[in-house]
């Protein structure tokens, strides 16, 4: 038989269900990264909304665009959207979903059906928090919402319930997200595909998955003691009956620094792919920044109070989180450095993707080195809490988080569609993002030194923070135009945009060895692999269509999927992968419901709904992978 | 099908015992965080358990986790029993388990109940986190009985592949639950010391 | 060394420094937490005589681990942490030197920084004030 | 129409402590450390920008790859040695030593105790020892070691006072300290900066550094109870503060208005501002705040009374009058 035989009957094997009932049943890796990207740029838009209003609001002193209370909403959606709901789900969810199972040979992720529920969830929580919005009762405390503040003697009604109910039915999803990563990553790498040849993209994405998995405990327990503090009349966080304020704010930033890492840690991964490809060189030091990505999240998990410098804990005790602070720098370095050495003894050429990463690299060292600044106490101390903080805080979620999502979306954009993007329009999208955050985030540091604190929906004048802020409001003007006509590109291209084959950058690894858009079964043939650059290891690739016209490792009987050891990726069997199934959002519609009822203080109805939970499961385990009794 | 197929090894552990795994260290941080956070709240107390509330009682909830902690045997021996295809026997380790576990938790339950009329969690902070790490504990071992009920209905209809996956995956996460079980009451009798 | 050893220790080497780090990190917080509470004041914590004891157990630790990396580093020098054998199949049989390799180069360079980690947190601690609020 | 920067400044580069001062030329180093780090980094970029596009895209990717060594050395010796040693150093002198400057200060080494308790939204300043209380303006003697205690009513405050020393937070049960120390007399500009509520913004205070001698005086009559009014206008004006809603919150020492919600007003006419530095205490001020606290301070605990004018004027007459 020939390759084309082979690739019709994987075709008929994979296919999934034509039309609407196709994306709602799907379990393919491709379309539930799509769904998420989708649903994530419709979150990020109203994330941005919210800081464009904050930044008017702050464009001179003493204005009354919106007043205290709007404002206090704006900026605590402002943090819980993006984090929540833009940078985790996008990078995990969208750019996770769809690369990670190509980049390591394999055809979906360990688990099918849970990938689809973690959208499904994402969705109904991303839907959940927003309602509170137009209800006119969002979460007003803080996306850190620290007590008594958020407590319910000092902000009755429904916000606060909104966002611990909202926070623990988003940890839901991403904790299943990170379990699937793990699993994928460290079970379906192809055969061969040991961990020295793992691509930096999955070590990144690995320690992602490690630290959403150990980081959100924290935050549930957090806000689970929360609510029940608010309805149930539990003491927890309260001082008179022996609680503690200050366990909310241990147990918060125990996830919330990780949490840091968890957002960037995967923005190194996708530059450590688009290096490679611009520079056509191998990146420089491959151990040591593989252990740096997972360096950077390890000890992410040990600086937690530096977030607390100010709340006067012995300074025997803060000494630890200071040197954490300390440690948790090199491994940041190492990768700076090794990108750098990777950009000159490389060839580069500074395509967009390209021009993204170098600017993310800039923006990367800028808020490192003033996040270097707060491992000393007292510069902490007096800083802590004042637009400096901000600053720092945005040129790394911004500069070094968005900046190579933005580069990776060029950068997969012929990947995904088949389409070329228009470079020029790109080049210019990327400088007008460039300057404009800068001229957003840079004033930020003055007018934090120059004593202006967070938090505040208004300011005096005559304090010398007026100029800043009308520079920091152009800026993210200027920002928004930039990101506008970076998604006009992509659109534009989407349409007409040239044919771009199936490597148009002579990528590094595994995706780009397949068509543009991948075909729904991935690899017609495992691939074989014996460096973490497989796309460059050509006489493998010459193995690969070799096996495909013979048949070999074309796994057409099902769909099957070798399944492989953890370290060494030696092949130990081949996996039966589940089909489309229609439980996942059965499942996640019925969860919602729970957390609507517990919302509403319907016990009873809570019970029922719970009920209803484990019959959707129960039909979920009905699904049994057809075969014969062993 | 080539070197793959002599390659090809079957039983180890599977996806799914790794996605059970997944679950476990999941839960096991949520405990974590859980304990951690009693003693914080016990090193900021003058008085733990404070005056007026009633230390918890030692002898009987430490023999109590101790036989539900025999049930890792049974648990165990199933699985085994099962990759041996041997039905019956796995059908009848698992009621077994499932015996005691209904019993631990039908006293404990009760036990609950009974200790909530002496104290209630809106007390003080010690009761808060005392019913809340307690009651967490109680709701992961009824979630294991749900699921060697489930199991047992499935193995009505014979064994297969997947069933005999979720025999492992099913004992895997009672090792968890025990484990957790003793760890947890260790903690919460911490306080009488 | 065989290969069968030189995983082992491969593994001591990446493995051990970090929960050394974790466990000094973890109770050397714990330890100021208690002895500086409410309750910890009466219990008469010897509070340097603790952090100096962490210090040295993880410090011991983490050295016998940068030894270990040291070790199989050295022992799989001329192979390159790339290539190595295919390692397919169950036929290969033996771990990719590669792999040893790569890990080894990663550890020494880790297990360095936990050393001064410790150091930093452990005297720091022992430096400063008791329970002085900062 | 509102109130321009008030006298003093919050510059935490500005310091007029041992302390800020000490903090400042921590930030300068460390900045100008940073600045060498960036350049370094963005030389290395456009290095590689000026020697990019060699070879071009499809290049050899497979042969072995050039200045691997030299990248070596570059992140082992720029990546791990180099900081770990910048760092070592900025954490010993930052940690081991000025930490010990800022931290709270000894129970011996201090003159005199202020506290200082953040309230929803505005700070109450008490001396012990004395009967004075004030509200958000603090009043200390020049080159003296303060101990300042911080306390909160409510929530979780954090009194910060820029140019004299870093912030520190108020925590419920929690009774925390700084140092205050002025080596200049002056004015110094303060504000809650954690993040506390509706009006947040508006919880400003000021801090006078003054001569010791001047101090005592401040500090003498602050303590003293209110002068009784002179005046028809002032007496009729106490009358409506006293049976009006205003006594209800409001404490007034030496009358029957013993409120704690709001501010003692005891010596209201002595201080410079109202409601957390929002507006200036002149009379008019004075006058529409009575009339409107809303619409300088939406949120904050005090309704709009909507009193006729001839009464806000008596109350203005009486509250000015306590100097």
């Amino acid at each position: 038989m020939s390759a084309a035989v082979y690739e019709e009957r994987l075709e008929r094997m994979w296919q999934s269900r034509p039309g609407v009932l196709g994306w709602v049943m799907t379990t393919d890796h491709k379309r539930i990264g799509l769904l998420y990207f989708w649903t994530t740029l419709v979150l990020f838009a109203a994330g941005g909304a919210e800081a464009l209003l904050i930044r008017t609001q702050l464009i001179q002193p003493n204005q009354h665009l919106v007043g205290p209370a709007t404002y206090d909403e704006l900026f605590t959606m402002h943090g819980v959207t993006m984090i929540f709901f833009f940078i985790i789900p996008m990078t995990t969810g969208a750019f996770g979903n769809y690369l990670l199972p190509l980049m390591i040979g394999a055809r979906d992720m360990a688990f099918p059906r849970l990938n689809a529920l973690s959208y499904w969830i994402f969705l109904g929580s991303g839907l959940f928090i927003y309602t509170s919005l137009f209800l006119g009762m969002a979460p007003n405390a803080g996306w850190f919402d620290y007590v008594p503040l958020a407590s319910r003697q000092f902000d009755p009604g429904h916000a606060i319930d909104f966002y611990c109910l909202g926070i623990i039915f988003n940890g839901l999803a991403s904790t299943l997200t990170a379990g699937n990563f793990i699993v994928t990553i460290l079970k379906l790498r192809a055969p061969g595909m040991s961990f020295n040849r793992m691509p930096l993209f999955c070590f990144a994405f690995l320690a992602a998955s490690w630290g959403l998995l150990f980081a959100l405990p924290s935050l549930s327990a957090d806000t689970i003691f929360l609510f029940l503090d608010r309805n149930i009349g539990t003491h927890f966080f309260d001082v008179a009956k022996g609680g503690s304020t200050l366990l909310w704010q241990h147990l918060f930033w125990i996830f919330g620094h990780p949490e840091v890492y968890i957002l960037i840690v995967p923005a190194f991964g996708i530059a450590t792919e688009i290096i490679p490809a611009f520079t056509q060189r191998r990146v420089v030091a491959f151990p040591l920044v593989a252990v740096a990505e997972l360096l950077v999240v390890f000890i992410g998990f040990g600086v937690w109070a530096h977030h607390m410098f100010a709340t006067g804990m012995p300074t025997v005790t803060v000494i630890f989180f200071a040197a954490a602070t300390a440690a948790v720098v090199i491994p940041s370095t190492i990768q700076v450095f090794a990108w750098c050495m990777t950009f000159i003894t490389g060839n580069a050429q500074f395509k967009t993707p390209l021009l993204f990463i170098a600017g993310f690299i800039f923006m990367f060292v800028a808020g490192g080195l003033t996040g270097i600044m707060f491992l000393a106490v007292p510069f902490d101390q007096q800083v802590t809490d004042t637009y400096f903080v901000i600053a720092h805080f945005h040129y790394i979620i911004f500069g070094a988080a968005v900046f190579p999502i933005f580069g990776g979306m060029y950068f997969w954009f012929p990947k995904v569609t088949g389409k070329l993007y228009f470079e020029l329009p790109g080049q210019i999208s990327f400088w007008i993002i460039f300057l404009g955050t800068n001229l957003l985030f840079f004033p930020m540091h003055l007018v934090g030194l120059a004593g202006m604190p967070r938090r505040n929906y208004t300011y005096p004048a005559g304090l010398g923070w007026g100029a800043d802020n009308l520079a920091e409001t152009i800026g993210s003007y200027i920002t928004t135009v930039g990101i506008l006509l970076l998604l006009g590109n992509l659109v534009v291209s989407y349409f007409r945009g040239p044919p771009a084959g199936a490597d148009p950058w002579h990528g590094a690894t595994l995706e780009w060895t397949i068509p543009s858009p991948p075909p729904e079964y991935n690899f017609a043939v495992i691939p074989k692999v014996s460096s973490a650059y497989a796309n460059w290891d050509v006489e493998d690739r010459e193995e690969d269509r070799r096996r495909l016209a013979e048949g070999v490792m074309v796994l057409d009987e099902g769909h099957e999927q070798p399944v492989s050891s953890p370290v060494d990726g030696w092949f130990a069997e081949i996996a039966e992968m589940p089909h489309d199934s229609l439980w996942p959002i059965v499942l996640a519609v019925a969860l919602s419901v729970v957390f609507v009822l517990l919302l509403l203080h319907l016990w009873m109805g809570t019970a029922f709904a719970l009920a209803g939970v484990m019959l959707a499961l129960l039909g979920w385990h009905g699904e049994e992978p057809e075969e014969t009794d062993a | 099908m080539s070197d793959y197929a002599a390659g090809v090894r079957r039983g180890g552990p599977g996806l799914a015992v790794w996605g059970m795994a997944m679950l476990v260290a999941s839960e096991a941080t949520l405990f974590g965080t859980f304990i951690g956070s009693y003693y914080y709240l016990r090193f900021g107390a003058q008085h733990w358990p404070p005056p007026g509330t009633p230390e918890p009682r030692v002898v009987v909830p430490l023999i109590l986790a101790g036989v539900l902690a025999t049930t890792s045997l049974p648990m165990q021996l199933a699985a085994m029993a099962a990759r041996r295809a041997r039905l019956w026997a796995a059908r009848l380790l698992l009621v077994w388990a499932l015996v005691v576990q209904v019993g631990y938790l039908v006293y404990e339950v009760h036990d609950y109940a009974r200790q909530l009329q002496h104290s209630a969690p809106q007390d003080n902070a010690y009761s808060s986190i005392y019913y809340t790490l307690l009651g967490a504990d109680h709701v992961h071992v009824a979630v294991g009985i749900v699921l060697v009920v489930w199991l047992l209905w499935k193995l009505l209809r014979g064994l297969t592949t997947y069933r005999l996956g979720a025999v492992q995956v099913v004992a895997f996460y009672w090792h968890a639950v025990n484990l957790l079980t003793l760890v947890v009451v260790g903690v919460l009798l911490s306080a009488t010391l | 060394m065989t290969v069968r050893r030189l995983g082992i220790v491969q593994w001591i080497g990446v493995v051990v420094a970090p929960l050394a780090w974790t466990g000094q990190h973890i109770v050397g917080y714990g330890v100021g937490q208690a002895r500086c509470s409410a309750a910890g004041a009466h219990w008469g914590i010897g509070f340097d005589t603790w952090q100096l004891a962490i210090l040295a157990v993880a410090g011991l630790l983490i050295l016998i681990s940068e030894a270990a990396a040291v070790t199989v580093f050295l022992a799989t020098r001329e192979v390159n942490y790339g290539d190595g054998p295919a390692g397919e199949g169950r036929c290969a049989g033996v771990l990719p030197y590669s792999r040893l390799h790569f890990f080894a180069t990663a550890a020494m360079v880790a297990n360095v920084l936990f050393l001064t980690v410790i150091f930093l947190d452990g005297l720091g601690s022992v430096f400063s004030s008791l329970c002085a609020q900062s | 129409m509102l109130l321009a920067g008030c006298g003093g400044r919050q510059d935490t580069l500005d310091p007029h402590s041992h302390q800020a001062g000490d903090i400042a030329n921590l930030f300068w180093v460390m900045m100008a450390v940073s600045f060498g780090g960036l350049a370094l980094v963005t030389g290395l970029l456009v290095f590689a920008w000026v020697r990019r596009r060699r070879r071009g895209i499809g290049g050899d990717t497979e042969g072995p790859h050039p200045g691997e060594r030299t990248g070596w050395f570059v992140v082992v010796g720029m990546g791990v040695v180099f900081p770990l040693t910048v760092i070592v150093a900025l954490f010993i002198v930052s940690d081991w030593a000025i930490v010990n400057i800022t931290q709270a200060p000894a129970a011996s080494s201090t003159a005199m105790t202020v506290e200082a308790v953040g309230h929803e939204w505005y700070w109450s300043f008490k001396y012990p020892g004395t009967k004075a209380v004030t509200a958000d303006e603090l009043h200390i003697p020049v080159d003296t070691r303060v101990n300042l205690v911080a306390t909160t009513a409510d929530v979780i405050h954090s009194f910060w006072v820029p140019e004299l020393n870093r912030k520190i937070d108020t925590i419920p049960g929690q009774q925390n300290r700084i140092l205050l120390y002025a080596n200049q007399t002056g004015v110094y500009r303060g504000q809650c900066a954690e993040y506390c509520g509706l009006q947040h913004a508006h919880m400003g205070m000021l801090v006078f550094a003054q001569p010791e001698a001047e101090f005592r005086k401040w500090l003498k009559r602050e303590a003293a109870p209110a002068a009784a009014p002179t005046t028809a206008l002032e007496r009729r004006g106490e009358r409506l503060f006293l049976d009006g809603a205003c006594s209800s919150c409001h404490a007034i020492r030496g009358t029957s208005a013993k409120g704690y919600v709001g501010p003692d007003l005891t010596h209201l006419g002595s201080r410079t501002t109202l409601a957390g530095l929002t507006i200036p205490n002149t009379p008019s001020y004075l006058a529409r705040w009575i009339t409107a606290p809303q619409h300088f301070k939406p949120g904050n605990q005090m309704p709009d009374l909507n009193l006729p004018p001839a009464q806000v004027g008596a109350l203005v007459a009486y509250l000015e009058s306590l100097k």
